[in-house]
């Protein structure tokens, strides 16, 4: 089972792995995109760390993720604010108000979370964006949070082929191949602290 | 990095201290990230609310005041803003008659101002919102995120800000929005990239002799590179696409409003220059201009270029468009 | 060479055409590059007549009309206009009452509108010249070329039109415009050197990180470089430097009209970051600020840095700063 | 004596040597002015062919010389064109209605010419401006007309280390030291342009 803790590490590790991929994220949003995925998570990613800081210890996942997706919600702003903050609300509104669930309710509430970004921002797998390392992640939670994380990671380097039809890099059409999506790229990095913190637990 | 900042995370914050400090008749919150019209409940008009990423100044803080927006919302750069500063400003202007916002059409813009429309529902507002799609050098499709918003967005602002001024109702004021979008294309060049202050250097790399045709004002690429072309050459390009597109939705004749549009480092000089040239090719094409502004009005930080921006206008639009406006970076008729 | 340009030669014809296409209520001469108010002549006012090299956009084109100038001619890029200019503007201006000539202190505008003046004299005219000469960064000497004029320009033109709007005579007209030259002190700094057409290549090399302060309108080094400096530190040498110079001509804590200025290429974002800076300056040496402008306003085409000019107002100059104006790239209360 | 075609032959001269030169003096220009003396000297000059080409076969030299020197004044603008606009036309108005002149002369109404741009810029040699060619040049037409081109050069060339105290160079100060000024420069290459008109007629 999975207590509060274990979602407050993965969140912490999660804002770890922005703060030390910023650079590079807002690195590959310049080439198809506005240059500023990174920053715009870094921000988000801080608030997150100060709102869980500040809220109740005795607070329970689901109440813990939903404050999560409130404040990147409230604090970042572009695409990728609405799409994570909605995917943290949701998963957290999944979870309710246990004060701990087991590996399968984390998955199938992730799910929905990944549902309800699809159904916000009209994207499917294919069309290179976040959903292409949150897709494939999420369903290979069946078998471990590590597979999970590679498949997200693998998700990830498989939108470089791909011609965007959804998000900034869409407007450059077929000059929109041969870069890396940002959204799951970052993508990739949540599921990859997602393991972290359940290797740390494991 | 050659830019007049203290730090990269300041900037919009200090750039809204300025605001306050410029324009004592606006009410600037630098810590929410609003400009408010300062008596923009009074007289009982529908609230105009727009906003997007910073970086494009003066759009859309410069066009706060009478005749044109009630208030607007400055993202970072480049990033649309968070519901929270939508939901606030429409709070703020809303005096019963419902608020519009003025959205472009950008993912992060759409589902941001479409959060803060929701929230602001719950609480008892009329909302209506308007889509901003002008940018013919985006395929517009089911599938994709569709056009963008760029040069339209003045025009837009500004004729249905008159319309609220003249006291219109919501749904009006939301028609004629909309009848200006529809009625309005762009189309964008760049000579140069820009450097947002988070990164530092250039979002692409242009070298010297090439130019890209299409671009948007996010300092993304566009959709074509070629080489360098002349002002002539590039003002039959840019406006070829613009009536192509215009056409397919009215006659092809019908006078135009007409925006040359600087994208923040194209000279003044260089910008009329490109003027003549757009008006050569409208007069050549039997097109009338009937009003034209040139000049930064939809930048993209420090790029270097220019846009295009034509918007078909009946007698109803122009007399909108003349009526008296009181902004920071628009302003006639008092 | 990124520009927005067909031909080198032809950009400040082009340029005019544009103007001409954009503004039906201005009588540009391409031929003879005029700017011309189309009704200059009518109610016998002081004419008013600017001009200089091209490159400084919208000075001074874009400040003729009511209220301000009466005709602009433009030189060739930084290249001050000839005689034969200023003199059919004298002549397309005057209506008895006689010319006021705003001249830039430079030998080139200096000696023109000189060689101007006396054939103008010749042609029975009666012309004034007040000179203009508002950069601090220059040491002001007999035996140099003296004092540069900048920014202080914007304030000449605006404050002398209005006098002359309001049908002051010649030598009234010349006073003011002399007082608000007197008032008024400048101090810029650039971020990187601007391309002129004719070159096509940067006037001078500034690495990265590093910046030029005290420069001129015209791509030339400043008088010093250092590595860079924030919004602040800027704001704090610039402001400090202009009020130490215009101490010496009045009370330090009188107030003033401020304008941050920007060379061309800076976005207005930062100009606006900037101004925060300059205001907070000034609130901490006591100085009110009374009236604010912030924008491109004399600009050195596509450099990328600002100045600052303050103007030391008392109630009179601050009426004429108020009254109406209405020019292509400065408009109020009308 | 010398003719009007000698007068011709000068200007024609000292139009082919700006053509020749127009990028190198604007490359002088740009450190230590506004990047425009070449280009300024070029649209005076080929209006100056023009204006010569539509002149009266019989028009004397001091008429020549007035009419390029009005022509300068009308085409140049800037510093340059006011100076020298006057000293052609000062030049010419002393070599008044005659149809040929000595070298003598010739001289003598350089010599004035020389004044009247001292006097209408105040500029004296030692400022850094075309003055510090003009002057020496002007001074070694006593000897020969090769020796005052060799002259002027050497005073251009002496610009360099100086520190100007007139024209754009002036607002830089001390860093206008170290820069050969554009405008002795040309001014050397109208005395080298006399001096090949007097050479082709020797
Ligand atoms: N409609 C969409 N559905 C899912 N993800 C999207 C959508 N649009 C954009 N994204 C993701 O958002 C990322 C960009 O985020 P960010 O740079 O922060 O926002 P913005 O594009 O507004 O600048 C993209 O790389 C992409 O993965
Ligand atoms: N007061 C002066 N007296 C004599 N020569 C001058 C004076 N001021 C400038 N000059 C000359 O003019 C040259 C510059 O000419 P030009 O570049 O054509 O004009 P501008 O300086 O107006 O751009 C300088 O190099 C200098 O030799
Ligand atoms: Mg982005
Ligand atoms: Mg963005
Ligand atoms: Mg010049
Ligand atoms: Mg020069």
């Amino acid at each position: 089972m999975r207590d509060a803790d274990f979602f407050r590490r993965w969140l912490d590790a999660a804002a770890a792995a922005v703060e030390r991929e910023a650079d590079r994220l807002t690195e590959l949003d310049s080439p198809i995109g506005d240059a500023d995925h990174g920053s715009n998570l870094l921000r988000g990613f801080v608030a997150v760390r100060a709102a869980l800081a500040g809220a109740d210890a005795s607070a329970p996942p689901g109440a813990l993720l939903q404050l999560a997706g409130r404040t990147l919600i409230s604090t970042v702003g572009g695409a990728s604010g609405p799409l994570y903050g909605t995917l943290l609300r949701r998963t957290g509104k999944e979870l309710g108000e246990a004060a701990e669930v087991s590996d399968e309710q984390v998955r199938e509430a992730l799910d929905a979370g990944v549902d309800a970004v699809a159904r916000l921002g009209g994207a499917a797998p294919g069309d290179k964006t976040m959903l292409d390392a949150l897709v494939p992640g999420v369903a290979a939670l069946a078998t471990s949070y590590a597979d999970a994380a590679d498949a997200a990671d693998a998700g990830a380097v498989a939108t470089t082929p791909m011609l965007a039809r959804k998000g900034r890099a869409s407007y450059l059409g077929e000059r929109s191949i041969g870069h890396q999506d940002p959204g799951a790229t970052s993508s990739a990095l949540l599921l990859r602290a997602l393991a972290d913190a359940a290797g740390g637990a494991a | 990095m050659r830019m007049l900042i203290n730090t990269a995370d300041t900037v919009v914050a200090d750039a809204l201290r300025g605001m306050a400090a410029a324009h004592p008749d606006l009410d600037v919150d630098v810590e929410n990230r609003l400009v408010v019209r300062r008596d923009a409940r009074e007289g009982g008009r529908v609230g105009l609310v727009s906003g997007g990423g910073s970086g494009h100044e003066p759009l859309h803080g410069g066009f706060v005041g009478y005749g044109m927006l009630s208030a607007a919302c400055p993202g970072e750069v480049f990033t649309s803003p968070v519901p929270d500063q939508m939901l606030r400003a429409a709070g703020a202007v809303d005096s019963g008659q419902g608020v519009l916002f003025v959205v472009k059409n950008y993912t992060g813009d759409v589902l941001n101002f479409q959060m803060a429309a929701e929230l602001a529902e719950d609480d008892g507002l009329r909302v209506e919102q308007v889509l901003v799609n002008d940018d013919v050098a985006v395929t517009d499709s089911l599938y994709t995120a569709g056009r963008r918003g760029t040069g339209g967005t003045l025009f837009v602002e500004k004729i249905a800000g008159a319309a609220a001024e003249e006291g219109a109702p919501l749904d009006r004021v939301a028609a004629i929005a909309r009848q200006v979008n529809e009625s309005s294309r762009s189309f964008g060049v760049a000579l140069s990239a820009c450097t947002t202050p988070a990164k530092g250097s250039p979002t692409f790399d242009l070298p010297d002799g090439e130019l890209e045709l299409g671009i948007g004002i996010h300092g993304e690429p566009g959709r074509e590179r070629r080489a360098m072309m002349t002002s002539r050459e590039i003002a039959e390009f840019a406006v070829g696409a613009v009536l192509e597109d215009l056409a397919r939705s009215g006659p092809a004749d019908a006078p135009v409003l007409a925006l040359v549009n600087g994208m923040g480092a194209t000279p003044l000089l260089e910008l009329y220059g490109f003027h003549a040239e757009v008006a050569r090719v409208l007069e050549a094409r039997g097109v009338p201009v009937a009003r034209s502004l040139v000049g930064n009005y939809v930048t993209s930080l420090d790029m270097a270029g220019c846009s295009v921006t034509l918007c078909r206008a009946d007698d109803e639009l122009l007399r909108l468009w003349d009526a008296p406006v009181q902004t920071a970076a628009l302003r006639w008729g008092r």
